[in-house]
């Protein structure tokens, strides 16, 4: 067991914040950049391409670095501390990820080779109106009519829909649920794009016998003539999301806890600087509790990933974490802001929207606390060095 | 000791009841119950059918529209009104300045402003707080020197809510800056918003709206009768304005509205076909809110029937403080119910979130400066220590 | 609506507190007392009597003084407030209060007659171990054999089961639950009694045959063949005792509030009083606010008894305040006070304990809010002044 | 970064459990499971078990009986220990007085006390805390004057854990009274607990246990040569010895053994005919709890793994404070299962209530203590925000 990072890890993380210190260290030029569609800043993507970062998961024969989930939580972390507005966790590990697991080879090198030169974004576009948190499409069908596959229904919110180049889009057929991608001039595809209340851009996506690409091989004999179901692939990918999530929002914990700290150290009520309220301190002390108790849980679950553990689990584990410590931080770097916290002209407030974000887009931590309570009747105590978390190697 | 409402009660509710709910236009009231901001013109318009009707300053002296009503009517009639949806009264108008001027305003101010004030002819706003101030209020640096007949103002003023709607604003000003404490040394003055020197600049909140304003003083003159009360006397005027303030503040019906909202929603939502409102974890959720909410009304009620003497209860600094925690705990509990639906926020047509998703997120982080504005939620511990524990 | 007292409420709590004062005044006389069996004070069980406090809720023409649940909440608060050990709710309010709901009127006579006189002590047998929180009888049972009743089972704990001189017992009769009078020497019938956490005593309750008399008339056609199902009234029963408990625990918790705040006070450390120390002042403000709200509610409870309005959920809500409030207050009073609390030679730990006690022998706040939440669909606000809690008249 | 434990660690923690396991007796094992109180004896057994295994002092230099483990070996060895509910070995021998004399003693003082401490032959208590001092540790008052060859102490000290078991106390004493700032001027002494003019006096907790002491001296004499390290340096002795006090104050193992006796006692309780282990309420207060427990011990492995440099992490004082924050949540979830059961407390024959529902509350009172001692919750906050946060 070794919780170090190793020097090329170190390096990662250092080139990753340099430019992301650049883009965003001036917290004014991401409220700029997110006031404008897309959302984000091209040239930002384009640099975070050029860095690897956006290839960072994928097979070197497919585009990418060939890189593991270590990596992508140095990077989710990255763009947490300056709550960068690209879509890397959405369109690389999400939508990319799921490219990565289900396709074929000529799809991964067709679609993440693009992805991680940064010519192209994706999306996953898998929630529907009026449910949640689901591994399984409904309100999404699929036809296959002389060799063509024809999408129909209503996908919302799909985060980053109305930009994406590529959709993968989650169908139910015959059997369960199947993946599909769209291209974003596909006939027959409404996207209508608004902005999230974080800066993020979700959509909604209406298909109307929208022709689309099986993601994957079918399956079953005879060289396979069976659409597989894809719902666990979806879990999996979801999982991993779940887990850059969780690092991302430990980033954007931290900065959000420095800020509070320094501006304990430097306001001056009645006469004294607020660190001169214990009250507030031991608030904050807390605050670093709630922080810490997160990281550690993120950094496992990322190592559990890449020990080829029980990633589902370890992923529920890390959301109920940083969920409770998303809103306890985000919550009190705000009161301890006072009114200033609530503006949209001073950052705080900001770091608390976007983790108020990352806890309802999959999964929020009361639904990762019913997945865990459904198994603890179970075992009896569990071991995080141990299985199913790690596998046996 | 009795809990049921006298019959007399039972009909004053009765008559609140039917006048907000049938004489309050409909559109205004679907406004505020799908959480939208509403325009000057509909509070305006709200105001002026309650102050036609005498609903608007009932707590004022009769003399100037009040209505000698016990404090338990008062609180009927306030809960009454946010569970109908109906906007109150402007507080800035009915709850500060009116009583303030009321009470220590002479004839001539009494006359000129009170009718005006009640009726929302004048829109007033406050200027209190001081960007280097905050929960330090006194120790404001806005200063107002005499020239003539005139005070001539300098300075600046922060967090004026709605200060982009108001005729008029009522300002704390320095006015001794040689007192030896600073409480000392401040007084009250009003002018309008359109005298020369006054800008405004405003404030965009983190939920994207803009409610309140930066205020700039340069130079304005502001003729000497517009003094309220005595010179340097502001502080006292100020502090019983805020003990105003706080009367209601718990927003107990709002809340209620707000559950009652909560629990429609969950059953609009489906998880693998069940709906959310039979998930026993958001019922236990709800249920331990509502009950809380429900020790909280009946915390309001027993100092409001045990404060019939002008005195206020000691257990009073509790409203603001829980109430503004369950407040901050009903928008939440709204933007967990709409799940990943809360992230459309600022979806339009061509959306299918409904509208209460899309607001919930919005109004949770707006809903953040409830337990910090008007004596944060520090400062009633404060007082609570202080005054109540003796600590 | 009016929640002030009356004159003759006042001259009761008055009274009632000076009595309590004048016996527990002095902390180290409850430690005393409670070291010894029976757990409690015969001559203050006297003296209550004398003061008409144990016959209060009983109506006159059975012994009693006809008063209401205002009364008895005035007297369980200033039992809570020096936690007096005489058996008040358990012996008056929950079993007293059972035979006079359901008790023939020559039973009433019989037993609450002496009762209020203070010539007995009455316990209600109704826990079985292995189960929780039940309106039913299960693990004991009532046969008739030539018209006499015969109890054969096991209850505990059962609170001052051991020196109880009546007993009521709850038995599985065909057709539901039946409720009986044990006396305490009878034949078949063996206590085992020992001390509680909190200075209470209770026992195990162990029917071997033990002739038992029916309590309350026999239901039915015909004058009555059908023992009738008592359920109901148990649950009426108990409703009002934790109401009375809820009152008990306002009392407790004011006192470990007002004992905290005067440590904080007087207590110096790093040269000052720990009142100077504002994350110690918030955190008893916090203790405040939880105080003032469940004193409200455990008071609207009690009116909601004395309108006559739906006790069981009145009592559910001021059960589960109660609940939450007497844990915050009760751990925070230790821990404000540091080491001293955790001693049995300082008062403030008895009353952590004693509002430990009072919140598990009738359910805690989450069975209290489990209650409540399976009811909160079917309506869309509380009114607490309203339906169901008054009733129309 | 990888998360898997090495086959060498794998092989390591076997061998810790199968040692615990089947070394030390089930008798005393099944005591501590059972959450009953030890004997002098029990303890004393354990700990010589360890010893003679090279198990009891790991940490301490090898020349003393130490192993020169790697801070992984010791938290492996710490977790098995507990999981196995083996008591572990006397923390005021192997944890304070112990390495305090391997750092700062004698070659005499080693010699003499470090192998009969490390196998308990001598049993030691500690004497810092005093009535009027409490988390200002400073501030003591017991005072030690040189009279030719000995040191005469007299005053008092209070929260002496098992004093009545101690052969010798360690004790800290103001040999300075005129230095400057107070954490001067004090000495570290140590002398048998029967000298002439040492008195005890058992403090009675609220469980009705006796695990606590005050203890008296009256003009004790104490010969010279029990002076630890140097005069007037013993706060620095303190401090190395409280550090080392917060090592293994997690206490993951012995929580995560609680929550595994809580699953099992909740089948053992019905709820008209199903087990209270289904009931969803109960299940999701564990799956909290639990993922709580393993952010903690994730925490510490980070703390271990990042720590091997000797300079302690700065989340470590997480561990203290949240360590016992979740040992109280454990103990008080017991007394929850228990329900009317945990009334049962000091039952004896002729109870069908089980024995673990018995002591449920005594423990849960007893447990509110381990956010007091040893640096209380307040002394960990004041930490964090000053030393990490710079607040």
């Amino acid at each position: 067991m070794d919780f170090q990072y190793d020097s090329e890890q170190n390096d990662l993380r250092e080139a990753v914040r340099g430019l992301l210190q650049r883009a965003y260290g001036d917290p004014e030029v991401r409220r700029r950049t997110v006031a404008a569609d897309p959302g984000f800043d091209e040239k930002t993507w384009a640099r975070l391409a050029e860095m690897g970062v956006l290839g960072l998961p994928f097979a070197e024969e497919d585009g990418g670095m060939g890189a593991g989930p270590i990596e992508v939580g140095i990077v989710a972390e990255e763009m947490g501390r300056v709550i960068a507005p690209e879509p890397f966790v959405e369109s690389v590990v999400l939508a990319g990820g799921l490219v990565a697991a289900v396709g074929t080879a000529a799809q991964r090198q067709a679609v993440l080779g693009p992805l991680s030169e940064g010519a192209t974004v994706l999306a996953f576009a898998h929630a529907e109106p009026g449910t949640r948190w689901s591994t399984t499409a409904r309100g999404v069908t699929a036809t296959e009519d002389g060799g063509t596959w024809r999408l129909t229904g209503v996908k919302e919110p799909v985060l980053h829909g109305a930009r994406a180049d590529v959709l993968v889009v989650s169908a139910a057929v015959d059997g369960g649920t199947a993946l599909y991608l769209v291209r974003g001039d596909a006939e027959g595809l409404t996207r209508t794009g608004y902005p999230t209340h974080d800066g993020t851009r979700a959509a909604n996506v209406t298909l109307a016998g929208t022709p689309a690409e099986l993601l994957g091989e079918l399956s079953g004999e005879g060289g396979g003539t069976a659409v597989a179901d894809r719902s666990a692939d979806v879990e999996r990918a979801q999982a991993l999301a779940r887990i850059a999530y969780g690092n991302e929002a430990v980033g954007a914990m931290d900065t959000a806890l420095t800020t509070t700290a320094e501006y304990l150290r430097t306001r001056k009520q009645f006469g004294v600087t607020l660190n001169r309220f214990q009250a507030l301190t031991f608030r904050a002390a807390d605050m670093y509790v709630s922080l810490e108790l997160a990281r550690s849980t993120a950094l496992w679950a990322s190592m559990v990933a890449d020990a080829g553990g029980d990633v589902v689990a370890a992923a529920d584990r890390a959301r109920l974490q940083t969920s409770r410590a998303g809103r306890h931080i985000g919550k009190e770097a705000i009161q301890l802001h006072g009114g200033i916290g609530v503006t949209a002209e001073y950052s705080v407030g900001h770091y608390t929207s976007r983790l108020t974000a990352i806890d309802h887009v999959l999964g929020d931590g009361d639904w990762a606390a019913d997945r865990l309570a459904a198994r603890v009747d179970g075992y009896p105590t569990v071991d995080p060095l141990g299985a199913p978390y790690t596998r046996a190697d | 000791m009795r809990l049921q409402l006298s019959p007399e009660m039972e009909a004053f509710r009765d008559e609140m009841r039917t006048f907000f709910t049938t004489q309050v236009p409909a559109e205004i009231r679907d406004t505020l119950a799908a959480r939208r901001h509403l325009s000057r013109e509909q509070y305006v318009q709200a105001q002026r059918i309650l102050n036609a009707a005498g609903l608007a300053v009932p707590h004022w002296p009769v003399e100037w529209g009040g209505r000698d009503w016990t404090p338990l009517q008062r609180h009927v009639w306030r809960e009454e009104m946010q569970l109908a949806n109906v906007p109150e009264p402007l507080a800035f108008n009915t709850s500060m300045i009116g009583p303030v001027i009321a009470a220590f305003g002479n004839q001539e101010q009494k006359e000129r402003f009170l009718a005006r004030t009640a009726n929302l002819d004048i829109w007033w706003c406050q200027g209190f707080s001081e960007p280097d101030a905050g929960s330090d209020l006194a120790s404001l640096r806005t200063t107002a020197v005499r020239d003539g007949d005139d005070w001539v103002v300098n300075g600046q003023k922060t967090w004026t809510t709605l200060g982009q709607h108001a005729d008029w604003i009522f300002c704390l000003v320095r006015t001794d800056p040689t007192a030896e404490k600073k409480q000392r040394g401040i007084s009250m003055l009003v002018f309008p918003m359109d005298s020369p020197g006054v800008t405004l600049r405003p404030i965009q909140l983190i939920d994207g709206g803009h409610e309140v304003n930066e205020v700039f003083f340069e130079d304005v003159r502001v003729p000497a009768e517009n003094l309220v009360g005595e010179e340097n006397r502001g502080w006292d005027y100020a502090k019983f304005l805020l003990g105003n303030e706080r009367v209601g503040i718990a927003r107990v019906g709002a809340t209620k509205k707000l559950i009652s909202q909560a629990k429609q929603h969950a059953r609009e939502i489906t998880v693998d076909g069940t709906p959310l409102s039979q998930d026993p974890r958001l019922t236990a959720r709800i249920a331990e809110l509502e009950n809380e909410l429900v020790a909280l009304e009946l915390t309001a009620l027993r100092v409001v029937a045990n404060s019939a003497d002008g005195k206020p209860h000691p257990a009073s600094s509790v409203l603001k403080l829980r109430g503004s925690e369950l407040q901050q705990a009903a928008t939440e509990l709204i933007v967990d119910i709409a799940g990943p639906l809360s992230l459309a926020s600022f979806a339009d047509g061509g959306s299918e979130v409904p509208d209460w998703a899309r607001v919930a997120t919005p109004e949770y982080l707006n809903y953040r400066k409830v337990s910090i504005y008007g004596g944060s939620n520090e400062v009633q511990r404060t007082i609570i220590a202080g005054t109540i524990l003796g600590l």
